[in-house]
């Protein structure tokens, strides 16, 4: 199924749930008139935030779960700015207009220890890709998510019902205090896994890939760069790659490995 | 159902709807979305002699109905485009516009004459405008005789279509027009991008890497207009419109103040099937207002 | 509190937020919504040596974060103002600076002069850039020769602050301001509106009488702010940024590219009271990042 | 009362009802938190349509009724465009922000044979003038309302509780057929009037100003010009007057004397 990448399309759905999960985070659940396409684990979507002059442009958004079955997706988002704030007032019933499925996906491991480290809105992806493993790949996710405290702390029971959740906090309230790079998972002599999948703060997953290269294992990082179109049309959302320069994140990523791209780390 | 054909010099183009360069990659990233064989032409990205990496990442940012972006021409180079990118995109049943750029003007003959030999390429379009490059782009179409130097020798290296896209960043555009248009070019494009800057007040940041960049979108409407209208008037060559083309209603505005046809830029990126929505929408409009053709209502702004 | 006094020439102001001309009427027409004594100064509305009715109805347009005008200067001449307004206005404890206009150098001269002779009005800000007049206005604005010999001119005659306002219509907006600059002016005014049109596809029409109008509001943002940042850092004197400013973080953006105070104009259509809104705003935002004086921001941007 | 001229002021109102009277017309009743300023008949609030890049400016809408005691005010709206479309979609309990009292009044008539004729939009401030004048002046208002059929017609019973309510309909659905100006109360030999008052299409009140000036009664017209700000700082509503060329309408209107206009009637 991983290569299977289904055509891109423009959709409006119909908002049957905003779930507030606290002061920064809400879930918008998004059910689909017709039969949803194929979404891969780390493809992400951009939503149109309508007649508002500070937000022209859409906004990207991962894709956090997909329901076949119900023909429903959901997305996890942060307040950040204008439009997101925007979207965290629509109401049940309400419809929103998407570009879907966007981008590439993480890829499948070549063994089966694998870690899935997530900080902030970066958890998103990694939920899906955590069922997503477990459905087609067999492999049983192992999280390690970072949060600054934990009032922040999103639907652990849901990650919990997928694999083993390590949690740090910066403040110490719940878990390990501290980055996730300090948790002992990375800092045991036991410390070895096959790849961590990685999407947060880009100062989180440069630590990480540093982390994951003086232990040897592969890794994969989301990147959340700045987008125009989300199609490969704009050139805006380019990262700089050893292999090929200037690529654009919308379309050769937001999966990439961390060994390809040019970051000073 | 309107007779839609329209013309930019010797070629014909079955509908008005174009693309913009730059904003709609080589077609290929809309082909999900709509049936590229429909619109009148596409405009590929702007191309250069050599490979080109383009500005450093921040490139955009987003303004009151607008964005500006500080892409600065990153493509593959013409000989890439002839060898993988224009076999691939033969295949679409619209014109192939290629747009030509250069840091000098033997850059943009290097280009013109590798695409004249590309037989399903009847056109091309000499970029003069671009603000985010620092050699050549914009500083041809913001000086009256470079503007005139590289129309000239392009037009002499190259036999087919030859338009030509100016620059808004000027004080007359109609003088550029004029001049460009004795010097050989077959069209007029306009607008390119108006130059303009972005600041984070949090971070006291410019927000593109290269401080300042191109603005487009609906903000640069009422400019493009007046330009167009100015230009229309003052010329014998067509005029191809654009600049914050969102819908229909938009581009009829556009035909009325004299363009014959158009191309949409950043409303792809915000409805990836935008130009057919256009394309109909056009259709609607002269079917209800009783017009068989297009050319009923190019120019026929009611003063 | 910090320190907010700003200088324009010689003159110095108590804040760096005022009105621009045209959008303010006299001051008088926002006294149910706001203390005018508050604010740094207030441009009053563009006035000639004799009475103009201005252009016919239409005279704006609605356009994307934006409109159109074409006003054209409509006002009852010099010597009403010095006869009737000017009592009534001094009143107000803020600097009041007249918007000097012509349609030759001698009526600007004349203006000039009548003002000189107001005790209460320290500066003029001379307008060589309205889009909305057939002679004068613009036509100075776009020429550079044209723009000095007016400056010139009107240096000679007055000798308070001279503030020339400058057209964004033109290709190279540094070489106007060196040019006016080097004429004797104490401080630049950027930008006033840029040249515009708008089509009502359904009559036809255009939507102005008079075709073209001038774009004002956060459309033209991105155009302001590098014009501004452009020419802050090739001069000597002040620059005075508008074009756009709606709230406090627009206004702190200006400072950052350079400018020493500000003029808030459409945004005074909108929210009758928000220029003290602007001017708490940056009192809110240079003590929240411990700053003591607004002139740590100015030219401030972290590139 | 007449010539007490509030402040002009802005202020955030609460929607206390949208109300949809027809598939053009619905009425806003929105309440102050404080004391409604005094409110003169034919003026009107500039009315702000909030993040929306279609609608920068504010939008003039007549004050259609008010109301002292419960501290409301009542405005009608048809829509025309993006604007009243975006009005005539707001909730109770939102807040709408408006700039008001704007402009000058109806003046009080020489006599106390009055009529108000209003056609469409313009039935707006003959409401509240005729509750005014009943109120302050002691003159039952007579009303004449032209509507394009009866489908259209507004609240005929808040009028008729005033004072006696004629209507023509251009279909003749209801009372007269045809236009306002062909009715027999201003086609009769006994057709005199101290003032003629009105509010509507532009090319209704021309006909209406000619029609005064045959029967020789005063006529007072209410202007809907474009405005820019709706407080005499833009000089875009500008009206050519005989008396002193342009002047404002947002100011020294939006009611005029017909005479003082230089209309080509
Ligand atoms: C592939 C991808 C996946 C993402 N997934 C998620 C997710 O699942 N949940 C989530 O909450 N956020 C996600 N983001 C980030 C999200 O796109 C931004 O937070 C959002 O666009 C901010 O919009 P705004 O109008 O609220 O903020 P703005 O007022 O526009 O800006 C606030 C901040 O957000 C940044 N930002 C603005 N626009 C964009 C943009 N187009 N792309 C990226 N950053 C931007 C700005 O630089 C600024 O720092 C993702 C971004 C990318 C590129
Ligand atoms: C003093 C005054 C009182 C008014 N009272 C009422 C009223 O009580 N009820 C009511 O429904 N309407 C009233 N109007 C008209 C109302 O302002 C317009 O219908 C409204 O602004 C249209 O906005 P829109 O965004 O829906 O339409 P748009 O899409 O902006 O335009 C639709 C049509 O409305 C006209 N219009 C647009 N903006 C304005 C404007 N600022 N001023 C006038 N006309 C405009 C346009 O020319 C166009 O023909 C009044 C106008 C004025 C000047
Ligand atoms: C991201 C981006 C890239 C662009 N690249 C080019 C280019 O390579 N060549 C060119 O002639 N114009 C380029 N343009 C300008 C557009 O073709 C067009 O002239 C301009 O955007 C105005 O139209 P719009 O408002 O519809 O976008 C670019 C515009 C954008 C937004
Ligand atoms: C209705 C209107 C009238 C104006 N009249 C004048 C004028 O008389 N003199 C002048 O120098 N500028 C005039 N301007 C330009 C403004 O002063 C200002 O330069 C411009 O609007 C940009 O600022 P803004 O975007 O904040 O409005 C006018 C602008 C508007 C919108
Ligand atoms: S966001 Fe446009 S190319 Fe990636
Ligand atoms: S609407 Fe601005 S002066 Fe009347």
């Amino acid at each position: 199924m991983n290569n299977i990448k289904a055509k891109k399309r423009v959709e409006d759905f119909t908002i049957i749930e905003n779930k507030r999960l606290n002061k920064e985070f809400f879930i918008l659940k998004l059910k689909s008139a017709g039969e949803l396409p194929v979404i891969l684990p780390g493809q992400f979507a951009e939503v149109r935030i309508d007649d508002n002059p500070t937000t022209f442009l859409r906004r990207p958004i991962s894709i956090y779960n997909v329901d076949y079955s119900g023909n429903t997706i959901e997305l996890l988002i942060k307040i950040a700015g204008d439009g997101t704030k925007k979207l965290s007032e629509l109401k049940d019933g309400g419809i929103l207009n998407i570009v879907y499925p966007l981008g590439n996906s993480f890829s499948k491991p070549a063994g089966t220890k694998v870690l899935l480290i997530g900080g902030g809105t970066g958890v998103a992806p990694m939920l899906i890709l955590g069922k997503y493993m477990k459905a087609n790949w067999g492999i049983e996710p192992l999280f390690l998510l970072g949060y600054r405290s934990d009032k922040l702390i999103i639907e652990k029971e849901r990650f919990e019902a997928l694999g083993k959740v390590y949690i740090t906090t910066e403040d110490g309230s719940d878990g390990y205090k501290g980055f996730v790079t300090q948790h002992p998972i990375l800092n045991e002599p036991e410390s070895n896994f096959d790849i961590i999948y990685t999407c947060g703060p880009e100062i989180m997953m440069k630590a990480i890939a540093k982390k994951a290269k003086e232990l040897n294992s592969a890794c994969e990082v989301s990147l959340e760069n700045l987008m125009g179109c989300g199609i490969g049309a704009c050139l805006c959302c380019i990262v700089d790659t050893k292999d090929k320069g200037n690529v654009n994140t919308c379309t050769e990523g937001p999966v990439f490995n961390s060994e390809r791209l040019k970051w000073q780390i | 159902m309107a007779n839609l054909k329209t013309n930019i010099g010797k070629l014909e183009i079955k509908n008005p709807v174009m693309t913009a360069s730059g904003t709609f990659g080589f077609g290929t990233e809309y082909e999900d979305f709509i049936d590229i064989s429909r619109l009148g032409g596409i405009l590929v990205k702007g191309i250069t002699g050599a490979e080109r990496q383009g500005n450093p990442y921040p490139r955009m940012a987003e303004t009151p109905s607008g964005m500006l972006n500080a892409v600065g021409l990153q493509n593959k180079g013409i000989d890439y485009f002839v060898e993988h990118i224009y076999p691939e995109i033969s295949k679409f049943d619209t014109e192939i516009i290629v747009n030509v750029n250069g840091g000098t003007i033997e850059e943009y003959i290097d280009v013109a004459s590798k695409v004249e030999k590309l037989n399903k390429i009847k056109a091309i379009e000499l970029n003069i405008s671009c603000p985010n490059v620092k050699q050549g782009g914009m500083v041809f179409g913001t000086h009256c005789p470079s503007a005139v130097a590289v129309t000239q020798a392009v037009r002499n290296a190259y036999s087919k279509t030859l338009m030509v896209k100016l620059s808004p960043n000027v004080t007359n555009i109609v003088d550029f027009a004029l001049a460009v248009e004795e010097a050989g070019a077959d069209s007029i494009s306009l607008i390119n991008t108006l130059l303009g800057m972005a600041i984070d007040a949090k971070t006291r940041k410019p927000l593109l890497s290269t401080i300042t960049g191109g603005l487009s979108g609906p903000a640069v409407k009422p400019v493009a207009l007046r330009m167009v209208w100015q230009v229309a008037k003052s010329v014998k060559i067509p005029v191809i419109g654009m600049g914050g083309i969102m819908n229909a209603t938009d581009a009829i505005e556009f035909f009325l103040a004299g363009a014959s046809a158009i191309q949409v830029g950043t409303a792809n990126f915000i409805n990836p099937a935008v130009t057919i929505e256009i394309l109909e929408g056009i259709n609607e409009y002269l079917d209800n207002n009783g017009f068989s053709c297009l050319s009923e209502i190019v120019g026929a702004l009611d003063i």
